[in-house]
């Protein structure tokens, strides 16, 4: 392991992340988009745990920050996607561009 | 002497009486006003002679400033303020003297002539604020308090032309009045304002003294100071002496004058006549010191003024059809006498003939012209019109009238031994030793003054031979009459006092005798004017027509009053109105409305702008998102570097 | 120890003890009406407000990572307040709605997400409270379950503070990377100024410009407030936005204070956007609670330039002007919540000729929205002068200025609205409102709050002593 | 006398009146209140006559002060002296008489009162304030029910006119608000804390370079609500829509805080930059002076015949505070006073006559003196002493100012003071236009021959504002008395800090 | 052998995150989603962090990418491609993104991490538990209390939105 320096385990992360973040804003399924998010917040772990375990190991900060974000992005996700199937009822289609009724 | 109080009363009287018919006139004192009027106004004139009399009385031999009352009213700083105060000296009493008598003459004859009008007893209120500011006026002790009372007897003569207010014309012509005297005034304020800065002080004893002495700094700093290359001090009386020429009619201020006579007859008589119109000359006189001893070029400007409008008003009074502007014009020219009398005037003794004769003139002039037109006044009330056309043969219709008319013209065009004579003698004496081209101006003025004065006795008493049965209506009542007799004495008595005993600028008195060889000229000079009248007019005939198109040019040019009416309108309406008025009024709708309006249009059309930016699509602003957060960044480190 | 723990975490508990006795009942009860739900819960809300000036201490819990002291005791009563008054003026909305205890208890749980935020000294802590204030908040925005805005409203709420969640995630991985640890105070001392640090500093700021919505992180406010419910958008207007407010203030100066002169750049510029994007936008908007979102987008610059002066005043300012801003847009958003519970009416147009018919609404919204415009004798006046005062104490009166300049256009649509109410003529005005007792009972608090609070000096000084600055 | 009772009395009279409904009653209460505050306002002027009597000379007599912000230097400090007690008596005179001229105000007559009242109040409030942030505070309170005033009562396009006010006063207030920030951040009291406090600030002489920043935003600030050119623009659209009480309101009190902002905030805590800016405002108002006299000759409504020539009236006040002497300070003030009474009668007349003929086009009115003799006369009364007619104020004050002016010798000044001095021709003209075209002539409408003359309540409005006038007009030393002690005051604080230049 | 299988679940994790936000079709898109997930856990593991590859397994693939799929197959008819995103949109969020990616790689690989101590990354789960649930001051238990309310709000939100009305007569 020691081989491969922290800094490219970090690029990694940053590059899942920006492909979430690309995801996030083209996909024009907001299912879709969730998954995106979900690829932005998993890179956002890989930084967690690569940073504990490689810069302070002497505690476990980051494992427990993850355990919490996966926790909290179950939840999220599951509030989002019962949004989602709400909205879903009631304009039948959950097209990105189609839901902006709201605006200016 | 007397009391401050018992003087005191001399303008307070009127002002009382104008508070109480003003207030509860209309309502409760209607029919009684007039008589309230009378007779306040007839005690203020015994208590004016018997204090002229007491004065003249006191010291024969010099005739002193006296401040018999006076007050702090408004002080600007340490050494400038108005102050109210009651200041004698032997022309303020001649004026307090003259006010009021011809002021109770007035009182007087309205009760007749006014009777039966609605607003009888507004009308009296108003002559009683009248008589008031032109005594408040004539006893200033303070140069702004003369201003103010200056702007008093401004707004009542606006009153009073303004009184038959239902009729457009005299509207017009009370607002012409208000605002050409008003825009003279402006001239005065700011003469007022530069004498004040040069001299440090408004009152009249310290500001002559400070501006007359040798060698006083304030002298010396306003002579040298200068502008346009003409010194302060020249500056500040001329502007003075445009206030008192507008108030007084002196060309080319002049045009209100006419168009005054809109108003009721009387009141002609009293204000347009014989006393507010010569507060212009009163107050050349009242700060001649100055101009005599520091700046006779202002002197020589105030002398020019007067002989050309007295000649100017001479001609067009020959081709006015209208009795009451014929007078009009007749006093402009007469105002001019007496200007040109102050211009010519040494100083002191014989030299000083010319301010003595001048305030002769006034005086005088006060008894005939007041008379001729109560006298004219008496006539429109029977024909009721003021165009000579309609009159004619009225002379045994109305005795009393025509037999003080007579005497009046007679006195007016400076026949002995009526009281014009001798005043006009003074004057023309005075201009030959001053300067002979004035001399001859003013032969030339007083010829054609007898003459137009006879066109017009010989129009409404001779001319046509009208039956007796055309005018129903009776000469006036005595009210009327009395006064008419009362003045008809006056202006053939007058004469006869010694008013270089009384007046002269220096308080001293001095002896003038007549000279009798000088005088037959001019006596001569009239009496062809005179005699061409009476060729003219003495009967109906067709020569005056004869004239009129020999001279058309002239006649015309005359008749229409040389146009400077014309030129006054254009100058306010194309001028003051289009370009001044509607480009202010245009500028301040387009421009600074429109810029504030702009700037709310400019921020809505910018929200409208940008409201696509919410887009209502998500995707949307997570780019915004995204772009944010970078664009912090690189401001934050843009920062730390 | 358990005793100490009950005492400084009392807010906290209180709450949860509320969260899980409606819980119970709820299960345990099915047949409260509305109504009962409504009293029962405000009652003890109530309750919940009163007990929170008592038995208050100070001190820390888990190591730091759960602080107290007076200021965050206030704070929380502030939100006290707030949930309370949002309770009442909930009434005409939910007296029909078929969720009512679920709302409250997604309502409390919200604020107990806050409280914990409030008194984090631990990032993974205030992380949790975040999204504790924020997941079931989107919930509550999509209560009007059949309405397909509040729908929108609902996914773009959830998914916009998810991704700024994520963006913020990011930001604390490399805090975290860059100092160690996750405690404010440790972080404080680990601070340094390299690129990556300050990228980092980014990240976490627009954690809280999002939650804020400081212009460019504010696009979803608008959406989100004219879709949901008016009482929801009145509880993300105000204790929502306070909540993040105090955190924001204290993270900025408590952790981030030595980077002082790099986010007083930040925030200025995101001030000045804040204030002209949030004035333009307000101009033009017709439904009201979609103005009211971008007028309390305007609100936040000014607080933004509060928190840039950095000093005791500064802060100090910006806790009243909260205070101050929760009475006057409660008071605004109880009228509309009232008005479109009972008429569905929501836009200026349709309040014109208010006034004939409903006087006393009119008369408080009109102060509400003269106390968000800053004009005396409301509160909101002493609100902005001190924060322009504080703000101006940096030197910089060019922010000042331009916030000046802006309060006239701000006035200019607040004016628009009360012009509607008592000045344009109306066909068919909204009808005769007739109002309950908790809506009144909540508007008097607001109006009596923003008459009062005001002249309040010495409840300036006390919050001023409890302010520190940097 | 405690100063807060004369805020306090319009406050109390406000919340009293809402306890009543009917016109009746609301009207009485307010009359009742405003008439116990005019006689609470006498009473402060003999107690203060006394005092000064007495040999007091310190600057400000009543002075108290209670610390309402101690941390942030702010405290509510009142006092008066002579400039603020004529001020405060003006518009108590100014608001019984407006009270009394709404007397048949149906429409809302509660809240009418209520705002009248309110207004009244932060008017009380400005003038005996010594803490900047207080003045502040009151000058925000005098705005918004103006606001509402126009747009709920007001006639005409009053929508957008009340909007144009509103918002145009509060970009003077935030104008204001700017400079009294900078004040205050570069203040330091007796501890060395910054302050509001206007003595202190005074005491403690501004730095010059913050002067030279901040008086333009304080003068600029204060000078919109005083219709300085070019912001007067709310000046006509704001006065002619408005309904009658709050036309006088509008010209008698507000736009006086403007002027009394511009001298005693201004000019007076910042007097070297006031020196520097002098002929800049001197160019503003003799513009002012000139421009609004000749817009006003154009103007056929009545109403805006006389806001325009607001504008030109008020422009003597700024730039009697331009000339910065004694006597051009004084003579400011007097035209506040003037002003403010002769234009609060100036719009309750003209508020008669358009509630009798609906319509208030000159051109088509005529005749009314022969139908209404008290109210026209009464309107040429007002407007003599628009155009500066001795026997009123107008004239007093003007002449002070041009005396004033004219102490400047530079022939920059002599230049303005002249244009000033050629206004008054001007209003001559505009006035008797005015009075000829809608009083005089003949009747042209048949109608108007039915139209009733003044009531009693109009009859006292008028007296009360008439009397007023004339007092100042036959008595000015009243007057100057009164004001001298406090411009001395004023000037020690110029001259002391021109010895610094 | 170490480093080639790191690069190898890097490149893993990246062709199949990029899957998951390319493709058209969203029930593939779910797919590899999973797959990157799973990628993810497998780094974990090469990490020898057990206890967060355990986690990432049960939570996100048993988990939320299952409510994920159930959710596509309840809003969308499996099968019919997603549409294309608006070129203007992909354009500028290409642009951005590559930006934004290409500065913070930047920003990263200027940085110089250092180590803080030499201790060794010990993540035994008895360890992780007596963290998250034992009442010493070091320990997590207050979060972890927390997030239990917050799941529980989570569910009482799920259950008002998404469950049918029953009766709607009601």
């Amino acid at each position: 392991m020691s081989q491969i320096p922290l800094t490219h385990i970090i690029i990694l992360s940053t590059l899942l992340f920006f492909i979430g973040t690309y995801g996030f804003l083209t996909r024009r399924n907001l299912i879709a988009m969730l998954m995106s998010l979900e690829l932005m917040l998993n890179s956002v772990n890989i930084n967690f745990i690569a940073f504990n375990k490689y810069l302070y190991p002497e505690n476990l900060d980051g494992l427990i920050f993850i355990i919490f974000i996966i926790a909290i992005a179950a939840a999220e996700a599951a509030v989002a996607i019962a949004i989602i199937i709400n909205l879903y009822r009631n304009v039948r289609s959950i097209d990105a561009e189609e839901t902006d009724h709201l605006k200016n | 002497m007397n009391l401050p109080f018992n003087l005191l009363l001399i303008p307070l009287l009127p002002l009382l009486t104008f508070v109480v018919l003003g207030i509860f006139g209309r309502k409760y004192l209607s029919s009684i006003s007039g008589i309230i009027g009378t007779t306040s106004m007839f005690i203020s004139a015994v208590i004016s002679i018997q204090t002229a009399i007491q004065y003249f009385a006191s010291s024969p031999e010099m005739h002193l400033q006296q401040i018999a009352w006076k007050m702090v009213w408004l002080p600007f700083s340490e050494d400038i303020s108005i102050d109210i105060g009651f200041l004698l000296d032997p022309i303020s009493v001649m004026m307090l003297v003259v006010v009021t008598l011809i002021s109770f003459m007035v009182h007087l004859y309205s009760l007749g002539y006014m009777k039966g009008e609605n607003r009888f007893a507004t009308y009296y209120s108003f002559l009683s604020l009248f008589t008031f500011s032109m005594l408040g006026l004539v006893v200033s002790i303070n140069i702004f308090q003369i201003y103010m009372f200056w702007e008093l007897v401004g707004v009542s003569s606006f009153l009073l032309i303004g009184y038959y207010f239902e009729k457009p014309s005299a509207v017009a012509a009370s607002k012409k009045a208000f605002i050409v005297t008003r825009f003279a005034d402006l001239g005065f304020l700011i003469g007022i304002l530069i004498l004040s800065f040069q001299a440090h002080t408004l009152d009249f004893q310290t500001l002559i003294q400070r501006l007359t002495q040798n060698g006083s700094p304030f002298l010396h700093d306003a002579i040298t100071t200068s502008f346009m290359g003409v010194s302060a001090l020249t500056w500040g009386l001329l502007l003075v002496f445009i206030g008192g020429a507008g108030k007084s009619a002196m060309f080319p201020l002049h045009i209100w004058l006419p168009d005054a006579m809109e108003g009721p007859t009387p009141v002609s008589a009293l204000i347009h006549a014989a006393t507010m119109v010569v507060a212009g000359v009163y107050l050349v006189a009242r700060l001649f010191p100055i101009f005599i001893m520091s700046c006779p070029v202002a002197l020589e400007v105030v002398m020019w003024t007067g002989v050309t409008s007295a000649l100017f008003a001479a001609v067009i009074a020959c081709t006015q059809t209208d009795i009451k502007r014929v007078l009009a014009y007749s006093t402009m020219s007469q105002i001019g006498y007496m200007m040109f009398a102050l211009g010519v005037s040494g100083s002191g003794g014989e030299s000083g003939l010319g301010y003595t004769a001048s305030m002769f003139h006034l005086f005088t002039h006060a008894f005939f012209k007041a008379l001729l037109f109560l006298g004219a006044g008496a006539v429109i009330h029977m024909i009721h019109s003021n165009e000579i056309k309609d009159m004619g043969g009225l002379r045994k219709s109305m005795p009393v009238t025509h037999i003080t008319f007579l005497i009046a013209c007679l006195a007016i065009a400076g026949i002995f031994p009526f009281a014009g004579f001798f005043s006009k003698e003074e004057i023309l004496t005075a201009a030959l030793h001053a300067n002979k081209v004035v001399y001859g101006l003013a032969l030339v003025t007083a010829g054609i003054t007898a003459f137009y004065m006879f066109r017009l006795y010989f129009s409404i008493f001779w001319s046509k031979e009208a039956s007796q049965g055309d005018h129903h209506h009776s000469e006036g009542t005595l009210t009327m009459k009395i006064p008419l007799i009362l003045l008809a004495i006056g202006a053939a008595t007058t004469g006869f006092i010694p008013f270089g005993e009384y007046v002269t600028n220096n308080g001293k008195p001095f002896h003038s005798s007549l000279d009798l060889a000088g005088a037959i000229g001019p006596v001569l000079v009239a009496l062809t004017g005179i005699a061409i009248a009476m060729l003219f007019y003495k009967k109906q005939n067709d020569r005056p027509e004869k004239v009129a198109t020999a001279l058309s040019g002239l006649y015309v040019a005359a008749y229409r009053k040389f146009y400077i009416d014309e030129i006054y309108l254009f100058i306010t309406r194309n001028i003051i109105f289009n370009i001044l008025g509607k480009s202010a009024a245009w500028f301040d709708r387009t421009i600074i409305d429109g810029t504030m309006n702009g700037i709310a249009s400019v921020i809505a059309w910018n929200s409208n702008f940008i409201k696509n930016i919410q887009s209502g699509k998500i995707q949307d602003y997570a780019l915004y998102f995204f772009v944010g957060v970078f664009g912090l960044t690189l401001l934050a480190i843009y920062l730390v570097n | 120890m358990i005793h100490e723990f009950l005492l400084l975490m009392k807010h906290e508990l209180l709450l949860c003890i509320l969260l899980f006795f409606i819980l119970i009942l709820k299960i345990a009860d099915h047949k409260k009406s509305n109504d009962q739900w409504i009293l029962i819960v405000s009652g003890l809300l109530l309750f919940n407000f009163i007990a929170g000036f008592f038995w208050n201490s100070g001190g820390e819990l888990f190591n730091g990572m759960f602080l107290l002291n007076e200021l965050t005791i206030f704070q929380k009563n502030i939100l006290n307040l707030g949930i309370l008054v949002v309770s009442l003026q909930a009434q005409p909305y939910l007296k029909t709605h078929r969720h009512v205890p679920e709302f409250y208890m997604l309502l409390i749980s919200t604020l107990i997400g806050m409280f914990f935020m409030i008194s984090s000294g631990n990032l993974l802590l205030f992380y949790i409270g975040l999204e504790m204030a924020t997941i079931p908040l989107a919930a509550m925005v999509n209560f009007n379950l059949k309405d397909r805005n509040s729908s929108e409203a609902g996914m773009k709420m959830i998914l916009s503070s998810a991704f700024s969640s994520a963006i913020l995630l990011l930001g604390i991985s490399l805090v975290y990377g860059l100092t160690g640890s996750l405690s404010f105070v440790e972080i404080s001392t680990h601070l340094t100024d390299t690129s990556l640090l300050l990228f980092a500093f980014v990240l976490l700021f627009t954690g809280f410009a999002f939650k804020l919505s400081a212009v460019p992180f504010h696009f979803w406010t608008a959406d989100v407030y004219e879709g949901s419910p008016a009482v929801v958008a009145a509880y993300l207007s105000v204790v929502s936005k306070a909540s993040i407010a105090f955190v924001f203030i204290s993270v900025l100066y408590h952790v981030f204070g030595s980077l002082e002169n790099i986010w007083y750049g930040i925030i200025f510029v995101t001030a000045v956007l804040t204030i002209g994007i949030g004035n333009l936008f307000a101009i033009r908007q017709d439904n009201l609670k979609r103005f009211l979102a971008f007028s309390s987008i305007a609100q936040v610059g000014f607080i933004l330039i509060g928190i840039s002066s950095g000093t005791q005043n500064g802060e100090a300012a910006v806790i009243y002007f909260l205070l101050i801003y929760l009475f006057s847009n409660l008071g605004a958003f109880g009228v509309v919540t009232l008005v479109s519970a009972i008429s569905e009416k929501e836009k200026i147009s349709d309040y014109k000729g208010f006034y004939k018919t409903n006087p006393v609404l009119t008369w408080v919204l009109t102060l509400s929205l003269f106390s968000l415009a800053g004009i005396p004798p409301t509160a909101g006046f002493f609100g902005k002068f001190f924060l322009l005062m504080a703000g101006a104490a940096h030197g910089n009166y060019l922010l000042v200025g331009f916030a000046a300049i802006n309060m006239i256009i701000s006035m200019y649509y607040y004016l628009r609205i009360v012009k509607a109410m008592f000045m344009d003529v109306n066909e068919s005005p909204i009808e005769r409102i007739k109002i309950d007792l908790l809506p009144s009972i909540s508007l008097l608090i607001c109006i009596l709050g923003l008459l009062v609070t005001g002249f309040a000096g010495t409840l300036y000084s006390y919050i001023q002593n409890l302010s520190a600055g940097i | 006398m405690n100063l807060s009772l004369l805020v306090l009395v319009p406050t109390l009279t406000a919340f009293i009146l809402l306890f009543f409904k009917e016109l009746k009653k609301i009207r009485m209460i307010a009359c009742i209140g405003s008439a116990i505050q005019l006689l609470l306002t006498f009473i402060l002027l003999f107690q203060f006559s006394g005092l000064r009597a007495s040999g007091d000379t310190s600057a400000m007599l009543f002075y108290s002060s209670y610390a309402w912000f101690p941390e942030l230097g702010i405290a509510y400090t009142t006092g008066i002296d002579g400039i603020s007690i004529a001020m405060i008596l003006m518009v108590a005179f100014v608001v019984l008489a407006g009270v009394l001229v709404s007397w048949k105000m149906e429409k809302l007559s509660r809240e009418f009162f209520f705002l009248l009242m309110l207004l009244s109040a932060g008017a009380y409030g400005f003038f005996i304030s010594l803490d900047l942030f207080t003045l502040f505070f009151f000058l925000e309170i005098a705005v918004i029910p103006k606001f509402l005033l126009i747009g709920i009562w007001g006639s005409g396009k009053k929508e957008y006119s009340a909007m144009k006010l509103a918002l145009m006063l509060m970009g003077g207030s935030a104008f204001v608000f700017l400079g009294l920030i900078g004040l205050y951040l570069n203040s330091s009291d007796a501890n060395g804390m910054h302050t509001f406090d206007m003595m202190a600030i005074a005491h403690h002489a501004v730095p010059l370079n913050i002067q030279f920043i901040f008086f333009p935003f304080a003068f600029i600030g204060f000078g919109i609500f005083g219709a300085l050119f070019p912001f007067h623009t709310w000046v006509p659209d704001g006065h002619s829509s408005a309904p009658t009480a709050a036309s006088m309101f509008l010209a008698g009190i507000s736009m006086k805080l403007g002027g009394y902002g511009c001298l005693r905030v201004a000019t007076y805590l910042m007097p070297e930059a006031a020196h520097h800016y002098a002929p800049i405002i001197i160019l503003l108002s003799a513009i002012a002076i000139l421009y609004g006299a000749f817009a006003t000759m154009m103007q056929t409504d009545l109403k805006y015949i006389n806001a325009y020539s607001s504008v030109s009236h008020c422009g003597f006040v700024l730039l009697g505070i331009g000339m910065l002497n004694q006597t051009g300070i004084t003579g400011a003030v007097m035209q506040m006073i003037s002003h403010g009474l002769m234009t609060a009668l100036f719009f309750a007349v003209i508020g008669m006559i358009y509630e009798r003929t609906h319509t208030r086009i000159a051109s088509q009115l005529g005749g009314l003196l022969k139908v209404m003799p008290f109210i026209s006369t009464i309107f040429v009364i007002t407007g003599l002493c628009s155009l500066g007619l001795p026997g009123f104020s107008g004239f007093v004050a003007e002449m002070t100012v041009f005396m004033g002016s004219w102490q400047h010798a530079e022939s920059y000044y002599r230049l303005a003071t002249i244009a000033s001095c050629a206004s008054i021709v001007v209003t001559a003209v505009y006035i008797l236009n005015a009075t000829g075209k809608a009083l005089m002539g003949p009747i042209t409408n048949e109608n108007y021959h039915q139209l009733s003359d003044a009531t009693w309540n109009e009859k006292l409005a008028a007296g009360l504002l008439l009397s007023g006038i004339v007092v100042i007009g036959f008595a000015p030393f009243l007057l100057n008395d009164l004001l001298s002690p406090g411009v001395n005051n004023l000037m020690t604080n110029i001259g002391r800090n021109l010895l610094l230049h | 052998m170490s480093t080639i299988s790191f690069y190898l679940i890097a490149a893993f994790i990246l062709i199949t995150g990029f899957l998951t936000v390319t493709t058209r079709r969203l029930f593939r898109s779910a797919i590899a989603l999973l797959f990157s997930l799973i990628g993810i856990a497998a780094l974990y593991f090469w990490m020898e962090v057990e206890f967060a590859a355990a986690v990432q397994i049960i939570v996100y693939v048993g988990g939320i990418v299952v409510l994920i799929i159930f959710s596509i197959f309840l809003t969308n008819n499996e099968g019919v491609n997603m549409l294309q995103a608006l070129s203007k949109r992909s354009l500028f969020s290409g642009i951005a993104v590559l930006c934004a990616a290409a500065f913070t790689c930047m920003l990263i690989g200027n940085n110089e991490w250092s180590a803080r101590s030499a201790e060794v990354y010990d993540p035994a789960v008895k360890k992780i538990g007596y963290l998250l649930v034992s009442n010493s001051p070091q320990s997590y238990v207050l979060p972890f209390e927390l997030v239990s309310i917050l799941l529980l709000a989570a569910m009482i939100g799920c259950i008002v939105i998404a469950m049918k009305p029953n009766s709607e007569e009601q």
